[in-house]
Formats: C-alpha cells, sequence, structure tokens
C-alpha cells in the first residue's frame, strides 16, 4: 500500500504512488496504436513462411489492383535505404548485409518480402494476401550446434562455416588451475531461446511532410534518441528533420532496445506516399520477427580444490545470434562471459565464445541480457560442485565470496566490482527462510518419499551502461531541469521509461532536492524535439544513470537559484531549500516562484549570470554498477506428474538506496516472473526446418496469475561509491537470479535419484521422466 | 456488405453501419474512439482488449462488433464517474499493481466482474480469475494485492 | 489479426437460421471463441456466417422429467455459456460433474461467451466438455429444416475434430441426465500451460452401494483424436469396494488400446501416464463425494 | 512430424496396390482433392481444398510415387502449399497380405494391410499456430484416406465381379 505525499517531508524511500498511473488506470494514455491522424494509412507486411529459399518471382499486380491498396514495396524498391544497423563491434565480426525487405533470398520465417499500404488496415491485411510469391525452399537450420557441424545448410552462402565471430577471453592462468585442481566439474548448460513477449506488441506511426522535409517518428522504443541518428542514417535524412516520440511504450524488457527494419520502412513508405502510415505488429509478427533472447549452449568446467576452494573456470559459449545482427546481437554473450565469475574469487578464467547464424530471427538484448545466462552457469555450476564436494550450497558459497575489505574488486575477467557485502543478502535469505530447519523438514519430506527441494542462487550483476568506453553508442545519460516562471518544475531525461516510474522516482529526487511538492514537478521524456540527447531506457540504467544526471542538474540549478536568492535577499548569507531561500542573517524569505519570476523577468541580474532558471547535465559514470543479491526457492515435484510447486520464494536484493521500495518491489517481482517463465514454461522452439513452433501465446506459456508463487522480498544495503545518489540499477536483478535457484530447487529435490542437471524449461513431461526413470533422463 | 449496429458504449448511444468482420474491439478503439482496451494477441489469451458486455467481462478481439449490436458495452473509460476513480482503479493505483499499463484496463475490468461475482476471494481464487489476463510486468503479486485491498474496503 | 470478408445473418428464430443453412455453405457461429481465432489467423475463411447468439429458444437449460433418461433430463441450449452452466443452480444440483467440468473451460472471460453447442460441434480433441459427456452419456439433440434427430455424444463426435453433423444442420440442445441422489463425480484435468487446454481431463461419475461401487462412468479428452469412454476402467472397478488399490488397478486401464496424440506439450507416452494418474485421481475424488 | 501406423483393406495386395497406383481412385480417397492432373510417370499435379472443422485450407500441390517395388511397397511423396502454409508428406507404404477381421469382404477374410511410415513437414501459418492439432488432424486425414480407399475398393471389386 503506498503512502500519500505531503509537501515538506523527504520523498526518497518512501513508498509513494506513481505519477504515471492516473492515465494508465483510465485507459487514456496514449500507445503508438491509439495514434489517429487525417489520413492516416496502414500498412501490412508479407513475411516469408520459409526458413530459407530463394525468391524466384514476386507479382504485386494482384494486390495493388485492389480498391484502397495505394502502394506495394518489394525488396528493390528499398534497396537504397537501410542496412538495419548493427551497433556491436568485435574483431573480425561477420554483418551480413540486412536489408529492409529481402532481395532474391529469406533467411528466417518471418523475413519481410513486402509491405502493402492502403487506406485501412483491413485492406491492408487482404492486400498482402493477393501478392504472389514463388520460392524455391532450401535446406534451413535451426540448431546453432548442428549449424557448426560440417556440411550443415549454410545461412549465408559466402560463410558455409555458419560463424559469424569467434571471440577469447582470458585471464589468470586458466591451464595452470586445472591442472593443480582436485576436482574438476563440468556440464553442458543451456539457456533456451525466449520471446520477450511485451504486452504491446511494437508499432510505428510515420508522418513525413515533404515542404519542410520533416519526418515525425512515433515508435514503440526504449531508445528514441538513439533510433532518430541511426534511421535518419538509413532514411539518408538529415538528424535534425527527423522527429522520434516516443508514446506510452507497454512494455520493451529489451525487445525494444533495437532499431528494427519496420521503422526505417515506415518512413520510407510515408515518405513516398505523401500520406502518415501506421504499421503494428501482431503477436504473429511479435514471435516471428522481433528479436529473441538468450539461446546458449555452454560447457562448463570449474576447477576447485576438495576443500571447496574455488581455482579456475572455463566455458565453452555457441550463441544462437539467429539470420542476422540486430542492434546489440554479437554483444550479448560477451556480457556473460565478463559476468561468468558471478560472484565468486575465480582467479583463473577462459572463455571462448563462437557466435552462429541459424535461420531463426535473431537474439539480441532481453531482460538480463547475457548475465542471467552467465548466472544460470555459475550457479548450476556451484550446486554440481557442492554435491561432488557433498558440501551445502550455502557453506561453499560463503567460502567463496570476496570479503568485505576486497572492494573494489578486480575480477579475472577484468571487472572492478564497485562495493559489495556478497554475504550479507545470503545471510538474510537464509535466515528469512530458517535455512536449517528448512533442511531437516526436507530430510523428513524425502524421507516419506516427497521429492522436495531447497535452491540457492546468488547473483552479481553488471549493470548502469554505462561507462561510455564500454558501451556501444555512448553511456552516458542527460537530465534538464526548469523552473519555469510560475514557479513549477519541469524535468526532462534522456531515459526512456517504460513502465519502470520514472516519472514518480525522477519527481521525487527532485521535490527531495528543491523542497517543492511533487505535484508541481512533472518529468518529459521520449521526445527527440523536446528532451536533449538521451541515451535511453534498457540495462537497469535509467536511476543508476539518469538519476544522477539529474541530481547534477538539480545541483547546478540550485547553485544559480542561490544566486538570484543572494540578489534578491541583498545578502551573501542565503540558504535555498524547502522550496524557498532564506536569508540568514535577517530571516527574509523568497519562494522559488517569485525567484524563477525574476529570473525569467531579468530585470536585474546576478553577475555573470544569464536569465532563466534551467540546467543541463550529462553524467558519465565512472563504471558500472554492480548490484547483488541472493535468492531461495523452496520446491516440491509431483511424483505422479512431474509438476513443479513452488512453495517458496525469497529474494533479498542490495541495490543500494531505493528511491521508491513500493516500485523496487515491483521491479523485483516482474522480474523474478520472466526468470520463472525461462526456468519452467517459456520456450521458443524452432523445428528442424526452422519453422517456429511456439508461433503464439497458445503454445507459448509465459506465467499467469494462477502460475506465479508468493514472492518475499528483502534488502541488504551496501554503501557504493559509483554515484552521489548511492543508487544501483534493480530491472534485471528479479530476472537474473531467478533461474538457478529454481532449477538448484528442483534437482535438488530429485538428486537423490542421481540427478545432477535439468535443462530449462522444467516441464512436467521432462520431470516426470526424470523420476520414473530414476534420474536417467 | 455493411450493417447498421446501434448499441450503448459506457452509457450512451452509438450507432455505425460496419462490415461484419469489424472486430469489436477495433470499432471500439477506431470507429468510436474508446482507446482505452487494448490488442495483445490475436488468439484470445492475453486479456488486454477485455470489456463487459451486458455485465460480462468479455475479450472484444474475440468478437465481431455486429455481435453486440443492441447491447450495453462498458469500457475502463466508463469506469470513473463524475471524476472518482472506480474502487478498482483506486486500489491498482495504490498497491503499484501496473508498471507499463498496456494490460491493465483488461486486468481491471476482469478483476471488477470477478469482485462482483465472489467479494470475499481468496489469493487463489484471485489468482485463478485472472488466468485470462497476462501482464509481463508484475509478476501479479501487486495485482493481487489491489484485487484484495478493493474487496477488504468493499467490505469495511 | 483481421479476418477475411464474410457475409453475415443474425436469425432471431430456429426455423430462419435453418433456412439460412439450409445450403450447406455457411459457417455458423455460437461464442465463437474457436472459430472467431481461427478466422483472425486466416485459418478459417467462411463466405457466410449465420450468428445463432439472437435465437432465444437455443438459450434455455431445463429440466424434464420424462423423456431420454430414465431419472429425468437436463436439457442444455446450445447457446448455453459455459459460466451459465458453470453458476446455474439447477445444472449445479441436477448434473453437478457437467457443472465442474464447465468451470475448468478456458478463463472466465471465454467461459462468459463460450456456448456448450459451439464447443461440442467444434469437437476439439483436448476440449473439457466432450469428457464430462462421455460419462455423462450424454446426447445430442439436432435439427434441419426438415427434421430431427438425437444421437448419442460417442456417435456425434467422430473423430478429431469431426462430428456427425451435417452441414445444414444445428446442434439444438445437449441431453444429460439428472444424477442419480448418491452419485460421487469428479473432473480432474492437466492443463497444458500456456492455452489451458487439456493434456488430459478425466471426467468420473460413481455410485456406492453397501460397500461395493456399483457404478462408474469415465470419460477421457485431449488423450486421443476424441474422447472416450473408458469402458475397461468401468468395467474393473464396479463391484470391487473402491479401494485405493482397485482404483488404482483400474486406472492403469485409461489408456489402454487407445492411439495418443503428441504435441509439442505432452509425448504420447506422457499423456497415456497421465491419463492413468487423472484417472485415478478423478475416481478417488468421486468415490470420495459418493454416498 | 513422424506419422506411422497402418491399415487393413478388404482387398488382395495386388489389387490394393493398383488402387493406390490409380489417379482417378486417389483423386477420390484423399480429403478434398478437387483436381488430380498426370504430369509425368508417377507424377500428379493437384487442386486440394482440405477442410477440417473450421479450418479450411486450399493447397495446390504435387504427388509423386517413387521406389516403386510392385507390389509390396512403394514411396509416396505428397506436397503442397497454399495461403495456410504448406506442407510435404513423404512415407513408405509397405502392404503386407493380412485377414480382415472387421468389416464385409466380398472376398471373405482376405485383405491386405498398409502399413505407412513417414515424416510430415508444415511450414507457415499451419506450423506456426496449429501444433497443438497437427497429430491428431494428420491422423484422421489418413483415417479418412483409408476408409474412402476401402469404399472405393469394395465398389470396383464389385463392380468388376458383378458386371
Amino acid at each position: 500500500m503506498a503512502t500519500t505525499i505531503t509537501k515538506t517531508e523527504t520523498l526518497v524511500g518512501k513508498r509513494i504512488r506513481r505519477k504515471e498511473d492516473p492515465r494508465l488506470i483510465t485507459g487514456t494514455a496514449t500507445y503508438v496504436d491509439d495514434i489517429q491522424m487525417p489520413g492516416m494509412h496502414h500498412a501490412c507486411i508479407l513475411r516469408s513462411p520459409h526458413g530459407a529459399a530463394r525468391i524466384r518471382s514476386i507479382n504485386i499486380k494482384p494486390a495493388i489492383n485492389q480498391a484502397g491498396v495505394v502502394a506495394v514495396f518489394i525488396g528493390k524498391d528499398i534497396e537504397a535505404v537501410g542496412p538495419v544497423p548493427c551497433g556491436a563491434s568485435l574483431p573480425g565480426l561477420r554483418v551480413p548485409a540486412h536489408s529492409i525487405l529481402a532481395k532474391d533470398r529469406v533467411y528466417y520465417v518471418g523475413h519481410p518480402v513486402a509491405v502493402a499500404v492502403a487506406t485501412d488496415r483491413y485492406i491492408a491485411r487482404d492486400a498482402i494476401d493477393l501478392i504472389e510469391v514463388d520460392y524455391e525452399p532450401l535446406q534451413a537450420v535451426s540448431d546453432p550446434e548442428k549449424a557448426l557441424e560440417p556440411g550443415a545448410p549454410a545461412v549465408h552462402p559466402e560463410w558455409p562455416d555458419n560463424t559469424a565471430f569467434t571471440f577469447h577471453q582470458e585471464g589468470g592462468e586458466p591451464e595452470k588451475a586445472f591442472k593443480e585442481a582436485e576436482v574438476v566439474v563440468k556440464q553442458r548448460i543451456t539457456s533456451q531461446r525466449l520471446v520477450p513477449t511485451s504486452i504491446e506488441t511494437r508499432g510505428v506511426v510515420a508522418d513525413y511532410r515533404s515542404a519542410e522535409k520533416n519526418l515525425t517518428l512515433y515508435s514503440s522504443t526504449q531508445i528514441p534518441h538513439l533510433l532518430r541518428t541511426l534511421v535518419a542514417q538509413m532514411l539518408g535524412l538529415a538528424e535534425n528533420r527527423m522527429r522520434v516520440i516516443t508514446p506510452e511504450v507497454g512494455g520493451g524488457f529489451g525487445s525494444k532496445l533495437n532499431v528494427y527494419a519496420e521503422e526505417a520502412l515506415m518512413g520510407f513508405v510515408a515518405m513516398k506516399i505523401g500520406k502518415p502510415v501506421k504499421w503494428i505488429e501482431s503477436r504473429r509478427e511479435n514471435f516471428l520477427c522481433t528479436i529473441h533472447g538468450r539461446g546458449h549452449v555452454d560447457y562448463y568446467e570449474i576447477a576447485a580444490r576438495r576443500d571447496g576452494t574455488v581455482l579456475g573456470l572455463r566455458l565453452k559459449l555457441i550463441q544462437d545470434l539467429g539470420a542476422y545482427h540486430q542492434l546489440l546481437t554479437p554483444a550479448i554473450p560477451t556480457l556473460s562471459v565478463l559476468m561468468m565469475p558471478g560472484l565468486y574469487k575465480f582467479r583463473n578464467v577462459i572463455a571462448d565464445i563462437v557466435g552462429v547464424f541459424t535461420n531463426c530471427v535473431p537474439t539480441d538484448a532481453y531482460r538480463g541480457a547475457g548475465r542471467p545466462e552467465a548466472t544460470h552457469g555459475i550457479e548450476r555450476m556451484m550446486d554440481l560442485l557442492a554435491l561432488e564436494l557433498k558440501m551445502d550450497p550455502a557453506e561453499l558459497r560463503l567460502k567463496n565470496f570476496p570479503g568485505k575489505g576486497e572492494f573494489p574488486y578486480l575480477t579475472a575477467t577484468g571487472l572492478s566490482y564497485d562495493s559489495g557485502d556478497y554475504a550479507a543478502p545470503l545471510k538474510k535469505a537464509l535466515d528469512m527462510v530458517d535455512y536449517h530447519k528448512l533442511r531437516n523438514a526436507q530430510r523428513d519430506a524425502k524421507a516419506k518419499g516427497r521429492l522436495m527441494g531447497i535452491g540457492i542462487s546468488t547473483y552479481g550483476e553488471i549493470c548502469a551502461f554505462g561507462p561510455s568506453p564500454a558501451t556501444p553508442a555512448g553511456g552516458w545519460e542527460s537530465a534538464t531541469v526548469k523552473i519555469e516562471p510560475s514557479g513549477k518544475v519541469t524535468v526532462l531525461t534522456g531515459t526512456s521509461p517504460h513502465g519502470q516510474g520514472e516519472e514518480t522516482t525522477f519527481a521525487q529526487i527532485a521535490a527531495d532536492e528543491l523542497g517543492v511538492s511533487m505535484d508541481d514537478i512533472i518529468v518529459l521524456h521520449g521526445d527527440t524535439s523536446i528532451v536533449q540527447y538521451g541515451i535511453g531506457t534498457f540495462g537497469s540504467r535509467s536511476t543508476a544513470v539518469g538519476g544522477p544526471a539529474l541530481y547534477y542538474a538539480l545541483q547546478d540549478l540550485k547553485a544559480k537559484i542561490k544566486k538570484f536568492g543572494e540578489m534578491l535577499l541583498e545578502s551573501d548569507d542565503v540558504t535555498c531549500s524547502g522550496g524557498q531561500c532564506i536569508c540568514n542573517k535577517t530571516g527574509k524569505t523568497i519562494e522559488f516562484a517569485q525567484i524563477a519570476a525574476a529570473s525569467y523577468r531579468a530585470m536585474k541580474l546576478p553577475p555573470n549570470t544569464e536569465p532563466g532558471l534551467m540546467a543541463t547535465h550529462f553524467w558519465e559514470p565512472p563504471n558500472f554498477a554492480f548490484p547483488f543479491g541472493a535468492h531461495i526457492v523452496v520446491s516440491e515435484v509431483d511424483r505422479d506428474t512431474g509438476q513443479v510447486e513452488i512453495q517458496r520464494y525469497v529474494a533479498v536484493d542490495d541495490c543500494v538506496n531505493i528511491i521508491n521500495p513500493l516500485l523496487v518491489d515491483g521491479q523485483i517481482h516482474g522480474g523474478v516472473a520472466q526468470g520463472l517463465g525461462q526456468a519452467l514454461c517459456e520456450q521458443a522452439v524452432y523445428d528442424e526446418n526452422a519453422q517456429l513452433i511456439t508461433g503464439e501465446l497458445m503454445d507459448y506459456a509465459l506465467p499467469k496469475a494462477s502460475t506465479m508463487p508468493y514472492i518475499e522480498t528483502g534488502h541488504t544495503i551496501t554503501p557504493s561509491p559509483v554515484n552521489p545518489l548511492g543508487v544501483k540499477g534493480v530491472g534485471e536483478a528479479g530476472t537474473i537470479g531467478c533461474s538457478p535457484a529454481v532449477v538448484n530447487s528442483v534437482v535438488d529435490a530429485l538428486s537423490h535419484l542421481g540427478v545432477r542437471h535439468i535443462d530449462m524449461p522444467l516441464t512436467s513431461e521432462k520431470l516426470w521422466k526424470l523420476v520414473r526413470q530414476g534420474g536417467q533422463a | 456488405m455493411t450493417r447498421k449496429i446501434t448499441l450503448k458504449i459506457n452509457g450512451k448511444s452509438y450507432s455505425h453501419e460496419v462490415e461484419p468482420r469489424l472486430l469489436l474491439i477495433h470499432y471500439l478503439r477506431e470507429v468510436v474512439g474508446f482507446t482505452g482496451p487494448h490488442i495483445g494477441c490475436e488468439t484470445s489469451i492475453c486479456g488486454a482488449c477485455t470489456v463487459e458486455l451486458d455485465g460480462k467481462a468479455v475479450k472484444s478481439c474475440t468478437m465481431f462488433a455486429v455481435q453486440a449490436d443492441g447491447r450495453n458495452v462498458t469500457t475502463i473509460e466508463g469506469l470513473a464517474t463524475d471524476g472518482r476513480l472506480h474502487p478498482m482503479q483506486e486500489a491498482f493505483w495504490n498497491e503499484h499493481a501496473l508498471q507499463c499499463g498496456f494490460c491493465t484496463p483488461g486486468m481491471i475490468m476482469t478483476s471488477k466482474e470477478l469482485l462482483e461475482r465472489s467479494p470475499h476471494p481468496t489469493d487463489d481464487e484471485i489468482r485463478h480469475g485472472l488466468e485470462g489476463n497476462l501482464c509481463r510486468c508484475t509478476g501479479y503479486q501487486h495485482i493481487v494485492n489491489a484485487v484484495r485491498a478493493a474487496a477488504a474496503k468493499a467490505g469495511a | 489479426m483481421i479476418p477475411q470478408n464474410f457475409e453475415y445473418s443474425a436469425p432471431t428464430s430456429l426455423k430462419e437460421a435453418l433456412a439460412l443453412i439450409a445450403k450447406g455453405d455457411a459457417k455458423v457461429l455460437a461464442g465463437g471463441m474457436s472459430l472467431i481465432p481461427l478466422m483472425k489467423l486466416r485459418l478459417a475463411a467462411p463466405e457466410h456466417v449465420v450468428d445463432l447468439s439472437r435465437i432465444a429458444d437455443l438459450k434455455s437449460v431445463h429440466e424434464d422429467g420424462k423423456g431420454e433418461f430414465p431419472g429425468g433430463a437436463l436439457h442444455l441450449g446450445a447457446l448455453a455459456t459455459h459460466f451459465e452452466i458453470e453458476s446455474s443452480a439447477l445444472v449445479r444440483s441436477k448434473c453437478p460433474l457437467l457443472a465442474e467440468v464447465a468451470s475448468n473451460i478456458g478463463d472466465v472471460q471465454v467461459r462468459n461467451v463460450g456456448t456448450i453447442g459451439g464447443s461440442t460441434a467444434h469437437a476439439d480433441p483436448a476440449a473439457d466438455y466432450p469428457a464430462g459427456l462421455m460419462a455423462l452419456e450424454a446426447k445430442v439433440h439436432l435439427t434441419t429444416a426438415k427434421g430431427e434427430r438425437t444421437l448419442p455424444i460417442d456417435q456425434f463426435i467422430v473423430d478429431a475434430l469431426s462430428t456427425a453433423l451435417k452441414p445444414n444442420e444445428l446442434v439444438r440442445e445437449i441431453i444429460v441426465p439428472v444424477e442419480t441422489r448418491g452419485t460421487g463425480f469428479s473432473y480432474q484435468k492437466l492443463a497444458q500451460p500456456a492455452s489451458g487446454f487439456a493434456v488430459v481431463g478425466v471426467a468420473a461419475r460413481v455410485r456406492k452401494s453397501a460397500g461395493k461401487v456399483t457404478f462408474v462412468r469415465v470419460g477421457v479428452t485431449g488423450l486421443a483424436g476424441k474422447a472416450f469412454r473408458a469402458t475397461r476402467v468401468e468395467k474393473l472397478l464396479e463391484g470391487t469396494s473402491g479401494s485405493a488399490a482397485d482404483i488404482q488397478k483400474a486406472a492403469a486401464q485409461a489408456a489402454e488400446g487407445v492411439d495418443a496424440n503428441t504435441d509439442l506439450h505432452a509425448s504420447a507416452d506422457y499423456r497415456r501416464q497421465m491419463t492413468k494418474v487423472f484417472t485415478a485421481r478423478a475416481l478417488t475424488q468421486a468415490l470420495s463425494r459418493a454416498d | 512430424m513422424k506419422v506411422g501406423g497402418s491399415y487393413t483393406l478388404p482387398l488382395l495386395r495386388q489389387r490394393a496396390h493398383e488402387l493406390l497406383q490409380d489417379p482417378a481412385i486417389l483423386a477420390r480417397c484423399m480429403p478434398g482433392c478437387e483436381d488430380l492432373k498426370k504430369i509425368g510417370p508417377d507424377e500428379y499435379e493437384m487442386q486440394m481444398k482440405v477442410v477440417v472443422s473450421a479450418v479450411q485450407g486450399l493447397f495446390a500441390g504435387k504427388v509423386r510415387i517413387t521406389d516403386q517395388k510392385p507390389p509390396e511397397s512403394f514411396r509416396l511423396i505428397v506436397e503442397g502449399s497454399g495461403k495456410v502454409g504448406f506442407m510435404k508428406g513423404d512415407g513408405l507404404l509397405t502392404l503386407v497380405p493380412a485377414t480382415v477381421t472387421t468389416g464385409v469382404s466380398i472376398l471373405g477374410s482376405e485383405g491386405t494391410e498398409v502399413r505407412y511410415e513417414g515424416d510430415v513437414q508444415v511450414g507457415g501459418t499451419l506450423a506456426g499456430v496449429g501444433q497443438r492439432l497437427l497429430d491428431s488432424t494428420a491422423k484422421m486425414i489418413i483415417r479418412k484416406f483409408f476408409e474412402k480407399l476401402a469404399e472405393a475398393g469394395a465398389e470396383t471389386e464389385q463392380a468388376a465381379i458383378v458386371p
């Protein structure tokens, strides 16, 4: 339950209900599909039904002849536009030419082939059924390991080995560590393809005014400014003649941290037909052509001493890239490698990534992006090591954390963990479940034949992307604060929140700093013509990078207010807080509103001071932030059916200072739900001909209210030097910590049957088979 | 090919010539302009399009506008009266039962019907009652809290 | 997302409806919960849709003392919704198994609109109703412009998505027996996690007398192309004391001789095993409710 | 998707084999087959309108017969594509003399068991959203095919015997 707000109390740290909610709960918010414009046309895209095929011919005549159809475009019409950009760079990276529409060949089911534009969305849909495409189907490959086998069908004929890149990273002396190890544990661990499935699909409205040569693009995106820069490039437009507006965005989870063919395509169409045009992705399309997440096959090895001290870590990572690189596709597995030691003192690590092309939709950033895969791997391996050494998994973990005094802690992969007390959240979680009692209860349950398990995972997360040298396109963030002449406050953030609640948390920060009511503050975002350049919302960065940018802008603004206050109060001993400046000698006060009015009226100005009250700050973070935490899951497997019941879910997170605990809980719950989805039920399945056979929500199982457990949250606070607010990101934490805790608990439930590892998702049939076969899969 | 339909939406009468294939959700959103109900899937799974038809929660994307001829529709826009939020809207706000907000109109409509049919539901009943509405942001916990809170408030 | 165009008729009487479908080229729309998603995906594209929802005659749910079943019958109009059946005081008291099955279908929005006639005529091999209807030995009352006929449910459902329904014929009502006092019942279902359809669903009815099981009916959905009555199970359990061992022994036969389906969510092997497990669960609960 | 099974026809093996090669019979027995044209030796072009409940698919495709070992076995390859997707079935049919246990055969109890084993690939919308029903529907269509074949066989036998 939220508290209501009064003016002068401190707001940061309070459970305040959100400023963005009134429009959302009344159905009056504007999402992209809610936009209507005079003369607006509708586009519908014809997509390949084949995983791989040559296009022999396309006949658009029957479609173009329909009443209401104004245009049909195919690949050759739009050759001048593009390509779809890849923002990641790796040595030797092979980047396939990624055209807006397919030319003479299609590379995955869903590959756009033609676009029909009509006066009405029903007519546009009818039109694509009338386009005749003659395909010559080719052999396709969907399994990344099979794609690496000699003789596999080549996704791109020019690269018959299907290898987009290899990447090697090493730290310490891994070979020596493995040679000297007393125990080596190995396991193949997969992290399946997932469909991000924001409940709002993607969508674009493009409006081109030819007289001014101005293109306005409304897009459901997480990165309005980057989108403007890149789409302007794709279309050959001057960037300052393009405006991107991000209306309300119905969820992204990384899938809208991208630049898609359709965004440039709609710009192209609007310019061609001279009318606004709208394209709204159907759910079928969302499954087929919006990026997927994960897609790992990992081979892990851990070297350790018999006493449980970890020594070395080896990883061979096969990343299913899909047919093309989207914005960050090849970069995602490199994040896994950076984070592969988890929270443990592995001083010797070696990793090799192979990025593999398949005839599937590209993978890219999906909630956690690379870190859930890494955490899943290392946390599963720690359990396997504990099993091998017959050690308690909690004890093994506690033994291998760096000590509180070892921060900043430099990892073998070259990261500097800013601050931490990794034992604290784990100990708190163990207390919350009463661990020793719980283990006894488990022994009793197992003695009675019940399959009860306890799973632990700890996680560290690299977030707050990030220092610019380590982030494609820059990792800083921007904020502007204005006090309007009437005294009302406007915040412009370069982040692009879409559910995270920064309109509220940023207002809390500004209200505290300025001492004004939250009601007097509005936070604007997502319009490139209103907001200064910004990077956007992803990678748990909005509060952790956008927050400090706002904080510094507020400091600059306060300094200016003070100058005006001193001038107006005719004193050099002035304190500004609580929405006013006070002269410490006379006690005379002046409200910010009066100061604002005077600053804009500018009858008189303080020395070396410009009129107006506005400050902008671009903040470059000195480092990533590394939040951490621990999850514990208690589960029971139904012996007869293999169904898993999550009996308890405890998540303890250390994201340092919390601006709004209500919202942090919401982020953790939502993150855990997506982790549980991966652990238990979600999987994008391509068959051997690269058909996506979980092509809709009827076959792709999302967690439902009835399948989600109650989540108990806890927090520890370990001060961090990383930014002035002492905040770290929390958006991805729940997801990252979740899946290994769930799988560890289920493996624990079945371990007496000889089960060591189970790949996700833990479907009931899979578990039932293991139970029936006494652990032999 | 078109057909005239007349129906009440949020208490007001509307009449239009429509194609039989026009889905009720498109009619509400694009013809009449109630964009509160949303479209999240094609297959009647996600529930973002939920509205009330003659007092019952239905998925307006799995219904033709012609089927609603002569009937009463309530959308999320029809819940607040005289600028006062419906208790379920208030509860969703207080409990932080939404993040991106896209599923919220449908979720509120289903929750409202749930309490009308069962004023004092258990958590389990709430969770089962919301099976036809997907949310990808909240993990449902705050939604369950909101429905429980609205029930408690109504019972108080 | 967008269906193809079609001609639409909304008759207000049965006679009118039957005349409209007499040529046999129209598709009948009841609740639309199966048909409309198919039309939106353009897997179905009927040229003429006849919407039955304005025919008041087809909505009636009533009891009829004489006729189809010796103990009396409930007549469920084809347009009775799943919610109406789940919540009807009459159905809950006179045929509680059917109410329980109805409450397991889809989600509340689907139950508010989907109809028993529509579901039965669609004959989805994983639909819930057929399990209950098989266990109840229900009858399907069909009508054309020229005449009427009544078919037992196991003759009405022919195969996966196939029924004995002719193109010019409508399901008028489903007829189920008024339950004998003391009959125990249960519907147990393993739901597919995405769609909620039954991986397997088992409906059971049992009666006991003087410590013996005197009557058993078991209907199974989801396992095969069509729902069926597990008569082997029934025979094995009848005459026993209904102990846990008796139940297990009988339930073990539930999938015998059946060509089981395989899909993404469950292999044929798993479906068979789950049929046994859920048969045992349904029988156990039904016996616990019988007196 | 693997398919496999068997169906016993009340026909002698030689006759069953002949029927299974006869374009007129195939056209009649393949559910929804609207047109079957010979385009080469053992190769036919066809139009199919497959109706399964509300689902309706128009397919244009080809039927090919290869690996002929009359009367024991042959391979049947059926391909079709339409707006709802495409499919390709490739199966080995083996004909084994058998005893007919059900139904009426004018031949008494002599019959032929047709065993089939093969692979069905499906693409497009059908593959993406039809998973749950593919197996049961494929089986149903195969069953219908053999039922019609048995019917056609009985009729032709009758015609042969009763001039």
